[in-house]
């Protein structure tokens, strides 16, 4: 009926009594999650909210809540670390919202995540949210509404456009996943399609990408050859120039390579039907399903 | 960030890279002086933050110290790309037997830092790819155990068949990815890698990009930026912490969110506008950000009109109107506003527009026409 | 009929044209192992004894020979990298010859080596012998006869004192193994019961410990829950004083841990025949089998 | 390799870890000089390679210079488990407010280095891994990530719970990795790690032991060798690349191979004799190495038979019968003995020993039982 987020997800949420965390984690339980646990070093045996006990590290976390899922809301010279820890305390999804993570940390966060067997969505990305179930992250709950569209994208407010768009035409959605806009994140495109095509509750995907990078061209590929369910994409950056970082880190065309273009025509050969606009989602979907 | 040569090279040293002599000059007289010490024919470069440095004449041979101040005299002050040349580097001429390329960038695909070597050095390493590609010798760093030596020894094998420049080559690619790690660079580069006519290997001219993300973590390296070599627009924008990149068109965007700000500057133009830069105003909803975003694009004469596009999520929309409202009583500036709010208290920061005498609208495409009709208005 | 080291085994010599490596080449060769590379950096291209072709790096080596198996006789300095490019070679046993390497270096080579599927032996080990077969290593192949019995050893000249009592007695060997005398080994006497108990080729087992570390009692309770074929054991050291290093990395004891005591009493409870002196290990092995 | 305790404070505090004042000294009037620089009470602590000092009368107090100079007078000199002391470390006597431990080591069967703390310092971490191993806490370092800041901090949480002892604690655990790395240890401590009155952690006694196989790339800490604190045969079987333990008995063993002198000891014991020493002379066949070993054995008075088992391999029966010849000639001693030697080169061996004069058998314990009945014989 979701991905990644559903009606099982007991959160962890580590710098719970941050600005940003303690703003977010209200949130979160106000749509319905269930926050288990927060995560600060020194305020363990605190409670949240007067409700959600406050640990020192996140091994006490799991082991007195069993948390199955964290999100990290702590700044980006802490962030490489707390993901560390969230898999090194055998949490098996990561949502990491912080924004600013050096590049050559993810490179060795990366392999630490995967030998845990976990799944990283993120760094700088929104996170995910299945609508009437759960979120985890900063997508507005109010926004969305519970249907069987999966949405995925590499931008934040770009996705709630889209989504808005979604919602006024009563188009549901069954999961919103916000991969992020860094150059090296823990979970693509192919990841959430794979998943959205496998999931039940999931008739039709959107998928919105950016300039910078081959991951929606590889996405266009997989699209093409595994998948059955319809997909309709955007690309933003038509008019980026080159060279110049578009406030993503990933976001930035090398040379010749990484533009909208090639990257809308590689939607279109790959059955991808592609929007020249966000409020296109809607008439395109419609013909697809 | 880019660093300039000097500065790279300078890193390269300290790293243990062999890398010849010569020093920074920012005067025709200091030119003359570095020449006269290193005491053979030099050669001068433009310390700027472009390629085709040569082409356009900001690097020039000077066969004695006389030579070399006048040469210094004509690069120093002229423009290359739209940038000032401030400084120039000044080494000695070099005895150049061949010239290689080896570089280490972050790749996207392998998520791992990639060694490439080529012995078609010299030349625009993304031309080399896209022409001769076998040509490009390329190894994935795993960077829980480093660059291991066997693997440094495998690229340079493919650059120099004798084995004393190989060795020579597999320290210098060891040293290039420990520079890497310490500077917090994207890209470290050495293009040309020369070998001299007494066998030496040596790094004639470097390139080091550091992840911005970096900076907060690295002082020593954050304060090697050259602000000169920034538009001042892109100063600024730095200093208030926005995102903000300057285009040749004439509608203003200021819109919250990088994926949104694209989005944003693609839909002028499918409305037959042209966005006059890209600009995000982050997630934080402070309303002297809006102050400072409107600020700068105002000092840009080829405005026309100017676009805000909000979704409000963490942004909230009041805080992006008290902004607006605070920036035109301060700027008093006279361009056409259009303001697209939705999301996040929505409501109220409609209220606040209309006591203040603007118009706002909930929808992105009627936004964005309107402005661009504005823009064509007073042009 | 053997274990690790079999007809089959194409080798190649990383430091073929040292001192050590060329030596010991030439007496596998005279053993009629398959030798069938050489590495050496900058004499790529020439050819040992003029016959075995020499190549800059293992992966040539590999690619050009098909060899599967590398012997390291590099001097200490350079043997942990040439451990990791025998393993980046995609070779799968890899014998290490070399002493002297610090155990810290290990402690990174261990995981390269076992995230490749490859097999160290060593290092400061003798290597490997299957008598009639081939030899990897420095086990002189005068002293060692066919058969069936199955030697696995910390030591080296320990081992041919052994070896030499069971030639004499006709008790021929199936393989005979020395694991290596350091404190981090990439094989350990577990892994070698465990290939002896399955080798058709091997119908009893000598182990020949010494003091430090827990390997022998490790070893014991191996043999006592799941070997069924009979093992004799010895173990060097029990005049050793505490807390000095004899001669091997990891010969010493710990306080009052690893003694030669505690390590025959573990023997004698897991059912293993005990040696009081080197000669006995052909009267209890009688016994047993 | 062990260093001293003023050695290893030396490497902490340039590591960073706070390490109290103090300097090392090997005259009373040095120690007078530093107590009154230090200008508080001090501790005067022998600097020798081994435990108990405290219980042997190695540390004292002194409250001032003077009591400084005179506790250092009765320290310097004294003989602690037959070492000489020869310096002391003075420091400040410290303000402690809680005593824990912190070390690493590398462990074999994780094949890891190992971080281990315990709220329990200041004693012997052997007897609290015994007798209250609930006191320990443990963690496994992966060397291809590092010691992981939470990891480390999830270790100091066990040793303080207050949060700013321990960052401080967990900043102390990383960086002792650092020194771990630095200087190629199989083993760093710091016993105790203290608590000062004010809040501060700090290091009161530190101690490195660097794995000899790292000595030959790191000359910086091979540097810090102390030869005035090993027993002189042992200093001299090290310099001529030997591996000798002298021990109490009165059969010399010279044997090729770790684990066969281990073996011929044994074997000295089973047949009711006592082992002199623990000799290795090695792989390699050089017959000046029969040499060195015989004249250091034959220094120990305490000797009265030699025997020697050789197992030839890589070693030749031939080079070892030659060093002996050549040893005997050279040294002038009159102790009887008995040579075992088989393998490699066994026939030329036996033709030179019967050459001059020397018998020489095959089997390994009639040679013991020999080796041990001439030397009742001579007791």
């Amino acid at each position: 009926m979701s991905i990644f987020v559903t009606r099982d997800t007991r959160l962890v949420v580590q710098g719970i009594t941050g600005r940003d965390g303690s703003f977010h984690a209200k949130q979160m339980m106000e749509y319905g999650t269930r926050v288990a646990a927060g995560v600060t070093p020194g305020k363990g045996g605190q409670r949240f909210e007067g409700k959600v006990p406050i640990y020192d590290t996140v091994a006490d976390a799991v082991r007195e809540t069993g948390a199955n899922t964290s999100v990290i809301y702590v700044p980006a010279r802490f962030a490489p670390d707390a993901i560390f820890e969230a898999a090194d305390a055998g949490l098996k999804l990561i949502v990491c919202i912080t924004e600013g993570v050096p590049v050559l940390d993810m490179t060795r966060v990366l392999p630490f995540v995967r030998e845990k067997g976990a799944r990283l969505i993120g760094p700088n990305c929104p996170g995910a949210i299945s609508p009437g179930r759960a979120k985890v992250g900063i997508i507005p709950g109010s926004i969305c509404k519970q249907g069987s569209v999966g949405v995925v994208s590499r931008s934040g407010t770009l996705t709630y456009e889209i989504i808005h768009h979604l919602t006024h035409a009563d188009m549901g959605q069954s999961t919103c996943v916000g991969i992020g806009g860094d150059p090296l994140i823990g979970t693509n495109f192919i990841d959430c399609l794979a998943a959205f095509e496998e999931d039940s509750g999931t008739r039709a995907v959107v998928i919105i990408g950016e300039i910078g990078g081959t991951d929606e061209q590889d996405a266009a590929t997989f699209v093409k050859e595994k998948m059955k369910k319809p997909v309709v994409g955007f690309i933003a950056g038509q008019t980026a120039p080159p060279g110049r970082r578009m406030g993503h880190a990933g976001a930035i065309i090398s040379g010749s390579s990484g533009t909208a273009a090639e990257k809308m025509a590689a939607f279109e050969a790959a059955g991808i039907s592609v929007m020249k606009r966000p409020a296109d989602v809607v008439p395109l979907l419609k013909k697809r399903l | 960030m880019n660093l300039h040569e000097y500065q790279a090279r300078h890193i390269l040293k300290t790293a243990g890279i062999p890398v010849p002599d010569g020093d920074v000059a920012s005067s025709p007289a200091e030119v003359e002086a570095i020449a006269r010490r290193l005491g053979k024919g030099v050669v001068v470069k433009a310390q700027v933050h472009t390629g085709g440095r040569g082409k356009a004449g900001g690097v020039k041979l000077a066969k004695d110290p006389a030579e070399a101040q006048s040469v210094a005299g004509r690069i120093l002050g002229m423009q290359i790309k739209g940038l000032t040349v401030h400084k120039v580097l000044v080494a000695p001429a070099a005895d150049i037997a061949s010239e290689s390329y080896a570089g280490i960038i972050v790749d996207r695909s392998s998520q791992r830092p990639v060694v490439m070597v080529s012995p078609a050095g010299g030349v625009d390493i993304e031309e080399v790819v896209a022409k001769t590609p076998e040509k490009i010798f390329r190894h994935a760093i795993d960077p829980r155990f480093g660059l291991l030596p066997h693997q440094a020894m495998g690229l340079a094998l493919k650059l120099y068949p004798g084995v004393e420049q190989a060795r020579k080559a597999a320290d210098i690619l060891q040293r290039l990815y420990q520079v890497m790690l310490s500077t917090g660079a994207s890209l470290v580069e050495i293009n040309p890698l020369i070998t001299t006519l007494d066998g030496g290997v040596e790094a004639l001219d470097a390139k080091i990009v550091v992840d911005d993300n970096e900076l907060d973590r690295r002082p020593e390296i954050a304060a090697l930026r050259d602000a000169s070599d920034e538009a001042d627009s892109e100063r600024r924008a730095r200093e208030a912490n926005l995102t903000f990149i300057k285009l040749e068109g004439d509608v203003a965007c200021c819109v919250n969110g990088a994926g949104l700000a694209m989005a944003t500057m693609d839909l002028v133009k499918f409305y037959g506008g042209q966005p006059a830069n890209f600009l995000d105003i982050g997630g934080s909803s402070n309303p002297q950000k809006v102050v400072d975003a409107l600020s700068i694009i105002t000092a840009d004469p080829n405005v026309k009109s100017i676009l805000f596009n909000i979704f409000g999520g963490i942004t909230r929309c009041d805080d992006v109107a008290n902004g607006i409202v605070t920036a035109t009583k301060q700027l008093k500036f006279s361009l056409p506003i259009v303001i697209r709010l939705t999301g996040t208290n929505e409501k109220e920061a409609m209220e606040i527009l209309t006591a203040n005498g603007f118009n706002a609208g909930t929808d992105m495409d009627e936004a964005v026409k309107q402005a661009v009709a504005l823009a064509k208005q007073a042009a």
